[in-house]
């Protein structure tokens, strides 16, 4: 049982991790706490929905289809209403306009989809494999992998291309990245935008293993919160190292503890991590 | 090359620079001294597009960059290269290069730039997978110079490159700059270090409390009384 | 400047809300949760009471005067519930109080009810405790968590133990850490299985956060225990992973049973992709279904709404036919004591609906609560229809065990 | 000097004790709806308060006020529950119980600053969330505890009661503010919250003052939650640790400005009527246009209300 | 009578040396200079002895008893007091207030009030008082950072290069105010980098360089020194 919790474990913390994401790449470059996070994923949740019930494409692809969207929606949010907002306000400004956002897309989606919960059933939703000793359903193998495909794949853009090293750079000092020719203003709109992308994909990736409504966008926030704290803020490495140590850890609390225990377990760690290396588990500098 | 203007700039309601007006031709390398605080970084950063002059103008090969961002500044040619150890600490040796050639035309000579750069500091070679923000000072201040020249500029502006660093780094730094300045490169020098700047460059400006208050040949800054009183206390 | 301005006007419209429109009508308060997780019900109730209403005033109403739903949204939160209740008594003076789907609501909004002399007339919240208050003015027509089980308690006993031939069945029981699921945990299913510890053995019995998203390490934990009988109560959202997540890990049972709510809803069937086939469901039934109106308002409600209704709407539909058949009884045209007088009339009532009949009776602690034991209905889920099996004389079809 | 500080307190009692007859001249028990939002906007000053003297006098912005609440509003509720006392009476020890949790909440939270600061108090509320729920024994679990009010010195429990106690009590936590802003202590609040470095260096003992602030604060939101909990008669963990808690009297201060005595004040006069009107006119649509309220306050006055005047001593 | 003396000192930053084995006596009383190219290790010692870096090893003693383990702003409250390199005002607060609020410390309001007042005009600042002190420019928030540390009373004042960014024309007026200040009886550390300004002032003069120190006497001689010129200068000065 011990290895089936552990790798249950592990599944689950891809996809945690996958959540934090673009919480810890808006912060990392920003410093602004996005608190329509849930929210992009919950209209990532309903893209994926939409595709697959009208024209039947599955979720694991249509997150690069609607991925544009949610680009040019971040984009946009960031462009008209943060930017604009003086540097000394805005660190706690953003905070009401991406809150009040939050409220707008919330109630949207129950003017569209009404509240009605909503799931994507794939084809082989109840088909099983076994590896070793532990049954695995393939959405939520998927499901996991996808996540593991993600952010691997967002690590080699932040690593391996201009934009993500302009990213990085603009992060860790934003006027020497602006010599280098990165123009800084378009940066920060686009990480805006990316960290939306990433929500709504992780969103699409749950998609068929989770359920769907309007307002449950904020059953995922305080864990993505308390995955970029273990991780570090803004690391993609850590958003990995903490989703999964989570994951792994709230399966053992819920096992050898009470199933309720887990939540306490969760904040046991994050508040330990606060307080004996606040620069998260990989700690140091800010790192990848 | 770089023409200034009897430009004034600061920080927000701060006037730091009061009509400073400066000459650069192409090829040549010019020293900029003056005490702490005495406005040579704002003057570099004005230029490079960072603060925006609130008089004046900025000439560059004839067009006016004045109030240009950087990005742009740096697209048409000018590299700075930031005091201190303004490096991206969390990025590789190697990452860090490469940002130097972030602009579009300078991408597809990313491997001759990073030759290049490696050649002239080959200690960075040995290191280009380490985390910028885990090498020395002379290390750091190398990187931050060959990030400046992976950008092919025009012309450099350099912010006291030998701040902290121990006298033999100083020198191998100041050989390069030689070199470069031999094979055309058109500088602006910041620095502390009076003697050493004004030996490397034949001109140079003197800058105090945000105004130039002497420019010339080296030789006769070298000499001047007052320079001298302010530098050594004699 | 501007800000002095808006404030008045805002001032002023405040003011203008306590101006009631629409004199003439007898007027329904209904707090329900419109937005936030429980928003789904809040429309199903929406549906219901509106569908009931609309017939009512089709036929010109009770004695003549038409009846009047007034809404307010209280995101299921106790607080803004209690709130809500007290806009609605006194700036829209409604005669009497609604529902509100959960049962945190209606724990909170009872006393204000008791405080404003006001009718409350419960048709979904199970908690015992709410009729257990004393509390005159609140009345309940459907089960309470307590009696949520009685049909179950019957069928366990009386189908499932003899067919095991065993001394000794295991169970396992997993509920939603709400207070509906500690009502029924509390006053349902543990203290069945402890009074009959010589046939059960309660193996696994542990709740959950309603949020969760993962439930695997509890349910390999069940696993492990390999018991005979899964209870589960659950609400729809954590219903649907859990029967996904049981598929998933492979846990198997003689007998899968849910304890209503979640488990008697038409989508849990299908948005777990049918890993509820063949689960039983106990709690409230959904209505006479023997009786010929129950199954005309059933297809009535499939016209209408183009769904299978469940217990939800046949408990909101039946809760404004009792308020009607109550206000037959009320004479007077001050609103104060039109509530006095709807009171009297529904201590009185005895009627007849779709759901089974109802009359406020107070026994065994309980005050003003429906005597709804038999209101109780084990069903089955096979084919992706949900049909009662027992209690025999309410069966639509054998259990399928 | 002397009549400069004693002005702003006069004209606060004044203004309280003129308010308070108010159920004399609007009738409570015809305007009942009227007199919840008064309440509503009492309980909800007196929070955004204690928000701001921790938040906006000592720079330090806390996450974790829901935390506060609902320690004060289960004092009351077990207090009555377990011990039978009477909820009025149990209202100062709410207060008192909250201020014993922030000395642990401090000892731990103030080892970290800014938004490591901010994220630690986020952590601990749902920690005292989850131990809520978790206690079944002690606490009821979710299943909440019921809280009868009864009168207070004979004045039955109604509107007008909840009134009077919460517009006093909401004139407690302005007065404490007020006191604050008038007394020295202020001006060593507002040096730590503007650079810790530089008041350290001048001597000041910014730990010490950092606690008194989280202390004053705490204990007016603590108040807060054990009247909220009278108001309601029921308290379960989900809307005594609502997250509301939180964000309200964060974007209730911004809104009328941060670091002033009447900036929370304003914020909360202004807009929790707006939203509690949404919310009856509009039962599906309230929270769309609350959203597009609060961008577009943030958007066009990022500095609050209090920002548009030049002259902001209070 | 020594104000200050400082013990084989060392700091490191992880295997950074920024002090090492610094011995120092500083007597009551004078303006006590240091001097040292950038990254010599100047600032770094100003933290140490105000606090805000553990010492790594060795000792600091105040007024002959060991202050090595308080916190900083008990150091303060005994009398050491540090001005920043890059000003460290209340940047929110008007000047009035940021000269205010140290003096309330020890002061009833009133009195400090007036204390400020004077303050403030000595130090220049008199028609700022109610300017913004995000508002200044950075000569006139070196003599605010000067004005803060002097409203503590503080025995022993750290000044961190406070001729950065001051008009030629104030830096005359400021280097007699800071001689006012060693005449009021206030032992004064001074890190510089105008020479002038140093020499005008020290009364005695350290040099220090990669956080050792390798001169130390009367300004005039010290500055004469080969091994100060190469290290200050540039090694081809000499």
């Amino acid at each position: 049982m011990i290895t089936s919790i552990i790798i249950n474990g592990i599944l689950i913390g891809l996809i945690y991790a996958l959540l934090a994401i673009g919480l810890t790449v808006i912060f990392g470059v920003m410093r602004i706490i996005n608190m329509f996070h849930g929210e992009a994923v919950m209209l990532g949740m309903y893209a994926a929905f939409v595709l697959f019930d009208k024209f039947g494409i599955s979720p694991y692809i249509s997150v690069f289809l609607t991925a544009p969207i949610f680009f040019v929606l971040g984009s946009i949010i960031y462009k008209f209403l943060i930017d604009p907002i003086p540097a000394r306000e805005r660190e706690i400004t953003s905070l009401i306009i991406t809150l009040g956002i939050s409220f707008i897309f919330a109630t949207s989606a129950m003017y569209i989809w009404s509240a009605d919960y909503r799931t994507v059933t794939l084809p082989f939703s109840q088909d099983v494999m076994v590896f070793i000793k532990t049954r695995i359903g393939y959405p939520a193998l998927i499901s996991s992998c996808m996540s593991a495909v993600m952010i691997v794949g967002f690590y080699l853009f932040m690593s391996k291309t201009y934009m993500g090293r302009a990213i990085r750079a603009t992060e860790l000092d934003k006027d020497t990245a602006s010599v280098m020719g990165v123009n800084v203003k378009w940066i920060s709109i686009a990480t805006f935008g990316i960290g939306v992308v990433l929500a709504a994909m992780a969103g699409g990736i749950l998609s068929p293993i989770f359920y769907i409504y309007p307002f449950v966008g904020s059953n995922f926030v305080i864990k993505a919160f308390t995955i970029v704290v273990l991780g570090g803020m803004g690391s993609v490495t850590g958003a990995l190292v903490g989703g999964i140590i989570l994951g792994v850890a709230e399966a053992l609390a819920s096992t050898f503890l009470e199933y309720s225990m887990k939540d306490i377990m969760a904040f046991i760690l994050f508040l330990g991590i606060l307080l004996f290396k606040p620069s998260g588990i990989l700690g140091g500098r800010t790192r990848l | 090359m770089l023409e200034i203007k009897g430009i004034d700039s600061g920080y927000g309601k701060i006037k730091v620079l009061k009509d400073i007006t400066l000459k650069i031709e192409k090829g040549e390398m010019v020293a900029l001294v003056g005490p702490n605080g005495a406005g040579k970084t704002t003057l570099l950063k004005t230029i490079a597009g960072m603060i925006v002059p609130s008089k004046g103008d900025i000439l560059l090969e004839e067009t006016s960059i004045s109030g240009m961002p950087p990005h742009k500044t740096s697209a048409r040619g000018i590299a700075y290269v930031p005091e201190g150890r303004r490096v991206f600490s969390a990025m590789s040796v190697e990452e860090n290069l490469l940002m130097g050639t972030y602009l579009k035309k300078n991408r597809p000579h990313k491997t001759e730039s990073l030759r290049m750069v490696y050649d002239l500091f080959p200690r960075l070679e040995e290191r280009k997978k380490q985390t910028a923000g885990t090498l020395s000072g002379g290390e750091q201040q190398m990187l931050a110079i060959g990030r400046g020249l992976m950008m092919r500029p025009k012309l450099v502006l350099l912010d006291e490159p030998s701040l902290g660093l121990a006298p033999l780094l100083i020198n191998s730094i100041y050989k390069v700059l030689e070199r470069l300045n031999g094979e055309g490169m058109t500088t602006l020098l910041v620095e502390q270090n009076v003697k050493k700047a004004l030996s490397l460059c034949k001109r140079a400006y003197v800058i105090e409390s945000g105004e130039i208050v002497m420019k010339g040949p080296s030789e006769d800054i070298l000499c001047d009384e007052n320079v001298k009183c302010t530098y050594l206390g004699i | 400047m501007f800000f002095k301005i808006l404030s008045s006007v805002l001032f002023l419209l405040l003011l203008f809300s306590q101006v009631s429109y629409g004199a003439g009508t007898f007027k329904i308060g209904c707090p329900a949760p419109m937005t936030g997780p429980g928003a789904n019900f809040g429309e199903k109730f929406k549906k219901a009471y509106t569908m009931a209403a609309d017939e009512i005033n089709a036929k010109g109403g009770v004695n003549g005067t038409k009846l009047e739903l007034v809404f307010e949204d209280t995101q299921a939160k106790p607080a803004l519930a209690v709130s809500s209740a007290k806009k609605l008594i006194s700036s829209d003076n409604v005669i009497a109080l609604l529902g509100g789907w959960s049962s945190g609501v209606a724990f909170a909004v009872a006393p204000v009810a008791l405080d404003n002399k006001t009718p409350y007339l419960l048709e979904h919240p199970a908690l015992d405790d709410i009729t257990r208050k004393n509390n005159d003015y609140v009345f309940r027509l459907q089960p309470t968590t307590g009696m949520y089980s009685a049909a179950l308690e019957d069928f366990i006993l009386k189908v499932v133990y003899p067919k095991e031939k065993k001394k000794q069945l295991t169970v396992a029981y997993i509920y939603v850490d709400n207070a509906f699921g500690q009502g029924v945990a509390k006053y349902g299913i543990i203290p069945f299985f402890k009074k009959n510890k010589d046939k059960f053995n309660l193996v696994v019995s542990e709740s959950y956060n309603e949020n969760a998203m993962d439930y695997k390490p509890l349910l390999l934990k069940v696993k492990n225990a390999a018991p005979d009988i899964v209870v589960l109560t659950s609400y729809l959202t954590d219903g649907i992973l859990l029967a996904k997540q049981i598929k998933e890990v492979g846990l198997q049972a003689k007998m899968f049973t849910g304890t209503g709510a979640g488990h008697s809803m038409q989508d849990i069937y299908e948005k777990s992709g049918k890993a509820t086939e063949k689960y039983f469901s106990s709690g409230p039934w959904h209505g006479e279904i023997k009786d010929a109106n129950w199954k005309k308002w059933r297809s009535a409600w499939e016209k209408k709404y183009k769904y299978v209704p469940g217990e939800h709407e046949v408990e909101g539909y039946v809760a404004i036919q009792v308020l009607a058949e109550a206000l037959k009884g009320v004479k007077s045209s001050d609103v104060v004591k039109q509530r006095e007088e709807l009171k009297a009339s529904l201590k009185a009532l005895n009627m007849k609906t779709i759901f089974g009949t109802v009359k406020f009776d107070n026994f065994d602690g309980y005050t003003n609560q429906n005597k709804a034991y038999k209101m109780t209905a084990v069903a089955q889920w096979i084919n992706g229809k949900l049909l009662q099996v027992w209690p025999k004389e309410a069966a639509e079809r054998e259990p399928a065990y | 000097m002397q009549n400069r500080s004693v002005k702003p307190i006069v004209i606060l009692f004044v203004c309280l004790v003129v308010l308070s007859f108010m159920p004399f001249i609007i009738d409570p028990g015809s305007y009942k709806y009227l007199y919840n939002i008064f309440f509503i906007v009492n309980v909800t000053v007196l929070l955004a308060t204690s928000w701001n003297i921790l938040g906006g006098f000592a720079g330090q912005i806390s996450f974790g006020h829901a935390g506060f609440v609902g320690i004060g509003a289960y004092t009351v509720a077990l207090l009555h529950y377990h011990l039978q006392w009477s909820p009025w009476l149990a209202l100062p020890l709410a207060g008192v119980v909250t201020l014993l949790a922030a000395v642990i909440i401090g000892s731990i939270a103030f080892k970290l600053r800014g938004p490591y600061f901010a994220l630690s108090t986020l952590a601990l509320a749902e920690v005292t969330k989850l131990i809520a729920e978790g206690w079944r024994s002690f606490t009821q679990g979710t299943q909440g505890v019921v809280v009868s009010p009864g009168p207070l010195l004979s004045i039955p429990s109604g509107g007008a009661l909840y009134f009077v106690v919460s517009l006093w009590l909401a004139g407690f936590g302005i007065l404490c503010a007020l006191l604050i802003k008038l007394s020295k202590t202020s001006y060593f609040f507002l040096a730590v919250g503007e650079n810790e470095d530089a008041a350290l260096s001048l001597g000041i003992n910014s730990k010490k003052y950092k606690l008194i602030a989280l202390y004053i604060s705490s204990f007016l939101a603590g108040i807060t939650g054990g009247v909220l909990s009278v108001h309601t008669g029921f308290i379960d963990p989900s809307s005594g640790f609502d997250m509301v808690h939180t964000v309200e009297p964060i974007f209730l201060t911004m809104v009328g400005g941060i670091g002033t005595v009447l900036g929370p004040v304003i914020g909360t006069v202004l807009l929790v009527p707006v939203g509690e009107v949404f919310r009856s006119h509009f039962p599906t649509a309230h929270l769309l246009l609350y959203g597009i309220v609060l961008v577009v306050f943030a958007r066009f006055i990022p500095k609050g209300i209090m920002g548009l005047f030049r002259k902001k001593k209070i | 009578m020594n104000i200050l003396e400082i013990k084989d000192l060392t700091k490191a930053f992880g295997g950074v040396v920024a002090v090492s084995d610094l011995n120092l006596s500083i007597r009551e009383g004078i303006i006590f200079g240091v001097v040292g190219p950038n990254g010599a290790g100047k600032t770094t010692l100003i933290n140490v002895i105000t606090g805000v870096e553990k010492i790594t090893k060795g000792s600091i003693f105040f007024k002959g008893s060991d202050i090595g383990k308080l916190p900083t702003f008990k150091r303060s409250l005994e009398g050491i007091t540090r001005t920043f390199q890059i000003p460290q005002c209340f940047t929110g607060l008007t000047v009035f207030e940021n000269i205010l609020i140290p003096l309330l410390l020890r002061l009833p309001k009133q009195e400090a009030q007036l204390e400020a007042a004077r303050i403030a005009e000595r130090m220049f600042l008199k028609d700022d008082l109610n300017k913004q002190a995000q508002m200044l420019s950075v000569g006139r928030l070196k003599l605010l950072e000067l004005a803060k540390a002097y409203a503590t009373s503080p025995r022993l004042l750290l000044v961190d290069e406070p001729m950065g960014g001051v008009s030629l024309d104030m830096m005359d007026s400021l280097i007699n105010l800071i001689k006012s200040l060693r005449d009021e009886g206030i032992t004064i550390l001074l890190v510089e980098h105008v020479m002038k300004v140093v020499v005008a002032l020290a009364d005695e003069l350290v040099v220090l360089n990669f956080g050792k120190q390798i001169a130390l006497g009367a300004p005039q001689e010290v500055m004469k020194r080969k091994e100060v010129i190469e290290a200050y200068l540039g090694d081809e000065y000499a």
